[in-house]
């Protein structure tokens, strides 16, 4: 079989060039590199799936390979964090949050030490690989242990920044991300503010808070009802924790109403956090929680799962509507 | 139940691979071309899904077809039959070339796999226990089958069964921990009806095992946790099956074993088996119609 | 060294002995295994800690072993629950929720298997064991896992009591307990409803809500304040999933002010889900949570942190009174 | 860094316990000395708590010893000096051994101590990197300490640092499947500047380790996972010494090494050494006067 492949085949180790939206998280680790950061980066034989496989090529120095030992890994960036190193390891996020939870907890946040955990391809972004493969509890789980900031940026560019932010953090962090094929939110070089949520639009009428992958058709719901008269307001909550209570009183107290809106089970993650905030102020707005329902998503490609869901714009608008109506 | 091993050494099994368990010729025949039809149709369920782990069920087609039409113990018109043998994969990516032969032996409707990955369908790239009658466990997070089938294995000894249960794993999969956990649990409690499958396919996700983290020597290792352990070409279905079923009738074995199938990662296509990078990946319709004809042609080629 | 040790003296085998609440959860199981019900209990190297040494030593052949394997012994309580047993498994709940959250969400609650998980040693109960034995991201974990049904019994009554009524229970279970040594809130044989709060007091100052071990204290704190004219209320929210928002709407719609308490963060746990339906109803009722408040806690014999805190009755006394004025 | 092993087999470290490495005579007796000190203030300590692990903190007293008095590069003024040797165990629970020596050799006041488990005390039942100097990793959570010891010594090759990373854990840890991640990841990245130790006492909570869930063949299981692995006395102090420095000294080893001590649990007080259920417990001031009269008399013993 010596004739080439036809152009629309693939395997793997393309998946790379075929998703530049990839690159993001190495291109921004090698900057830091370049800064004189003492970074390292590792996964657990998933370097294609995260892009990881440009850092180890142009950075094999710096890259750790630690095969499929997600707990092995988390500890030992610990161990490596203990003697100086800046280490950022990335998996699945259901494979981190959870099935490392206990080390996280431990070695990482306990520890306080400066491990960077990217938990990408998080909530049902990986479609028909079931739930295994799904994380709609890993900003809850996150959320639960102390010392551990938690943010979901929406796109590559926030991530960018999250990653160039990151350099001077102290705490260990938690970085939700998505498949690399986040439609554009952000301007790339934006700084990236922990703890300071993001305000897209003011609104009167009711209030969207998202974060991750759901900012996008969240603004894109909120203008297109604003179009049609309402009042709708945006706020990106990347920094899920520590949570930004001023941006969530003040939107809870200029409008009517809020909607949360998250790739994850409504129970414990950013709904939560926020219904948190509001019920200890004893306001009277009410909290509308979107997400899953506290239930294991059918498998089906992402985005018809999205659309099933209703977390895609048209949905996002839909379940808003309801609300205004 | 618990104690000290008896002297029998851990490679001892007097029946093991006897002529008298080898498939007859017409049983040989079907069986190889049962392995092929898995790889056929995974290869069609993947234009479904326009994405799919080709290469992870081509190494692990003969296994399931000796285990699914040689080996097990099965009633496919009862899948929740209390008696059957139970099959359970930690790779459980390599499901697409299961599926297939569940619905061939009646588990469900053909018809079923046309919706492969489809909203509303059970069938996806991991299998599914609660949705997909003939799937004994499910899997998808790399690591917990051995110690699911510990468990199976464990209560069928406590409510007096004879069933056993065969745990397929991956080669990079022996990188989880809970696989030497459910390693040493096994061999302490003498879980006899326990029977472990390596697909030693030589690859991973991200490229050759032993350049991720080795796991050789993998014979030595599951010696060294107690575990009666064979190798054997998990191609030669005729060798694996009458390795498997002289396995099953030697009652006197006193704790669990594992079998060692080398295995070639893509297995029936040659342009895979030379390209590890084809994990996971996607054929366009014209590649896959040759790589049908190098499967069809693999009944020739040996 | 032939003398007999002195009385005071003490060690491992003896906790059981020295430690008659222990014996609840074992009696619990062996009435189960005398109904017919096909019961197997296992632990992972402490069945001194959890009392299960009595089921051990009194039905043998139902009792599993793993070592110190907490991962192993979920997922193999999964593949027993498969053929047909009920698996009741033990450890501290730092190592079953925490170490073992994926194999949870996957073998036992997607898988829908009637497998019960129990927590003991949750909270701080193992003071200055430290961190590690801690468990205060349990409740927050255990609820964002779709299909698991979470309780916390306040003592060995309850705990029997639920143990009873899981014997018909088709979901998963967590349970979350204590150390053996709660103080007596329910007497024996009171059937256990699955998802009910049970109501001690009305209140129409201040409702508590309580879970676990803090329903003792908080009766106790409610009482005292009673005593001093107010109007103070409590429910036991000893089912936190699925929560009974009915119970808490009432208590909010009749009380000013709800205050919760748990041995528990105060993100994500009893508080954050009592947040998630006062918020959603947009109630104008302030929530005050209570517990430890997103930090790790200071080591020292329990009592001592309890009091530290404030979450034995004083404290708690004292929290609600400062609400109260 | 990554790759195939060579041909030095598992076991032919040419300086292993070579007699220039021998403590001098002085030096064995002051070692021996610290040993006892490491558990006469054990029962000190938990006579404060009221609950403790006197049998746990016994077995590894001399290892304890030897590391800090004997071994390890250290500078108490400075817990944090970047060169140091690093220690770490996952039978975290026994650093009720190990905080009387990090005093006596001033990395904290000695009053310390005597706050040991009251509110507000930096030293609980388990170690804390964060609150006590001189830990260099937390534990308390059984399994994390090899992983953690494998970062800590790839750091040290990446950062271009000669320092060794000492892991101690307990035999009952080995059936914490982390501890074997750690194992093919050392083994994998020829961690070769990490040294393991097994503190073999036979016992965990429940019982004899071999009853619960046994761990045996111990030493075929870390050379089946490419480690140097020895066995010692881990009561003979100048062995265990003696073996530590020369495997410290070994700058031609490719691969981590792991030290079986053979040991026993709750050595130095006789009915601790014959009724395993001491792993936890607490003694009565009257039994443990007698304690301390048994240990102060192990000197004469041997
Ligand atoms: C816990 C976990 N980590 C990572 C993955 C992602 N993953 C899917 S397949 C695979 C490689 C499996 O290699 P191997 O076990 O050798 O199976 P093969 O496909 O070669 O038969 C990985 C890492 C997973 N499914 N589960
Ligand atoms: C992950 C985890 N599970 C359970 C425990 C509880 N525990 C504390 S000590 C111990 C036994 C340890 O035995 P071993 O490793 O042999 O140490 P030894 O005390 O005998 O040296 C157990 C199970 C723990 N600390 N961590
Ligand atoms: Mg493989
Ligand atoms: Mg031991």
């Amino acid at each position: 079989m010596n004739r080439p492949l036809s152009e629309k085949s693939w395997q793997y180790r393309q998946l790379n060039a075929q998703t530049p939206g990839l690159d993001a998280l190495s291109d921004a680790l090698l900057e830091l590199v370049q800064a004189g950061e003492p970074v390292v980066a590792g996964t657990a034989d998933l370097q294609y799936s995260n892009g990881l496989a440009k850092f180890a090529r142009e950075c094999p120095e710096r890259f750790v390979q630690f095969g499929i030992s997600e707990q092995n890994m988390v500890s030992a960036a610990a161990g490596m964090a203990a003697v100086g190193l800046k280490p950022y390891v990335a998996t699945f996020a259901s494979f981190l949050a959870l099935l490392c939870c206990e080390q996280i907890r431990m070695d990482v946040a306990y520890s306080a030490l400066p491990v960077r955990l990217i938990g990408h391809h998080a909530g049902i972004s990986l479609g028909f690989y079931g739930t295994s493969h799904h994380a709609t509890e890993d900003l809850a789980i996150a959320r639960s242990i102390a010392g551990l900031t938690v943010v979901a940026p929406a796109d590559g560019a926030q991530l960018a920044s999250v990653i160039a932010a990151s350099a001077d953090y102290a705490e260990p962090i938690y970085i939700r991300t998505q498949r690399g094929r986040d439609p554009v939110v952000y301007q790339a070089g934006k700084p990236f503010v922990f703890g300071k949520a993001i305000k897209h639009l003011g609104g009167k009428d009711l209030v969207i808070i998202a974060c991750g992958s759901t900012v996008h058709p969240a603004l894109q719901a909120a203008k297109a009802l604003n179009a049609k008269g309402h009042s709708v307001g945006l706020l990106d909550m990347a920094t899920v924790k520590p949570i930004d209570s001023d941006a969530i009183l003040e939107a809870a107290t200029n409008a009517r109403m809020v909607l949360t809106v998250e790739e994850h089970n409504v129970l414990g993650g950013l709904g939560g956090a926020v219904a948190e905030v509001i019920a200890g102020e004893g306001l009277p707005v009410k909290l509308r929680r979107h997400g899953i329902h506290d239930e294991y998503s059918l498998i089906a490609p992402p985005t018809h799962l999205y659309a099933h869901y209703k977390l895609d714009s048209a949905g996002i608008e839909e379940i808003a509507a309801g609300l205004l109506a | 139940m618990l104690g000290k091993q008896n002297n029998r050494t851990a490679n001892n099994s007097p029946l093991a691979g006897r002529a008298e368990f080898a498939p007859t010729g017409v049983e040989l025949a079907m069986l190889k071309d049962k392995a092929l039809f898995s790889r056929l149709e995974a290869i069609r369920l993947i234009e479904i899904a326009k994405v799919g782990h080709y290469t992870s069920a081509f190494s692990a087609a003969e296994l399931f077809a000796s285990l699914y039409y040689g080996v097990m113990r099965l009633k496919p018109g009862e899948p929740n039959w209390a008696e059957r043998d139970r099959f359970m994969m930690g790779k459980g990516h390599a499901a697409v070339g299961l599926f297939p032969i569940l619905a061939d032996l009646g588990f469900f409707p053909t018809e079923v796999l046309d919706g492969y990955t489809r909203l509303g369908n059970p069938l996806g790239d991991h299998p599914d226990m609660r949705k997909v009658p003939g799937i004994d466990f499910s899997s998808g997070s790399i690591g917990h089958a051995l110690s699911a089938g510990c468990g199976m294995a464990l209560a069928g000894r406590i409510l007096g069964k004879d069933f056993h249960t065969f745990v397929m794993i991956g080669d990079g999969e022996l990188q989880e921990g809970q696989v030497w956990e459910a390693a040493l649990f096994g061999a302490h409690n003498r879980l006899n009806r326990l029977i472990g499958i390596i697909d030693r396919n030589g690859y991973q996700l991200d490229g050759a095992v032993d350049d991720i983290i080795t796991v050789e020597p993998i014979v030595d290792k599951w010696r060294s946790f107690g575990w009666e352990t064979h190798v054997v070409d998990g191609h030669d279905i005729g060798a694996v099956t009458t390795l498997l079923r002289s396995l099953k009738a030697d009652t006197a074995r006193d704790r669990p074993v594992m079998v060692v199938a080398e295995t070639v990662k893509g297995r029936g296509v040659s342009y895979m088996e030379a390209e590890p990078g084809w994990h996971l990946g996607y054929l366009d319709p014209v590649d896959a119609k040759r790589a049908i004809a190098e499967i069809k042609a693999m009944e020739i080629r040996g």
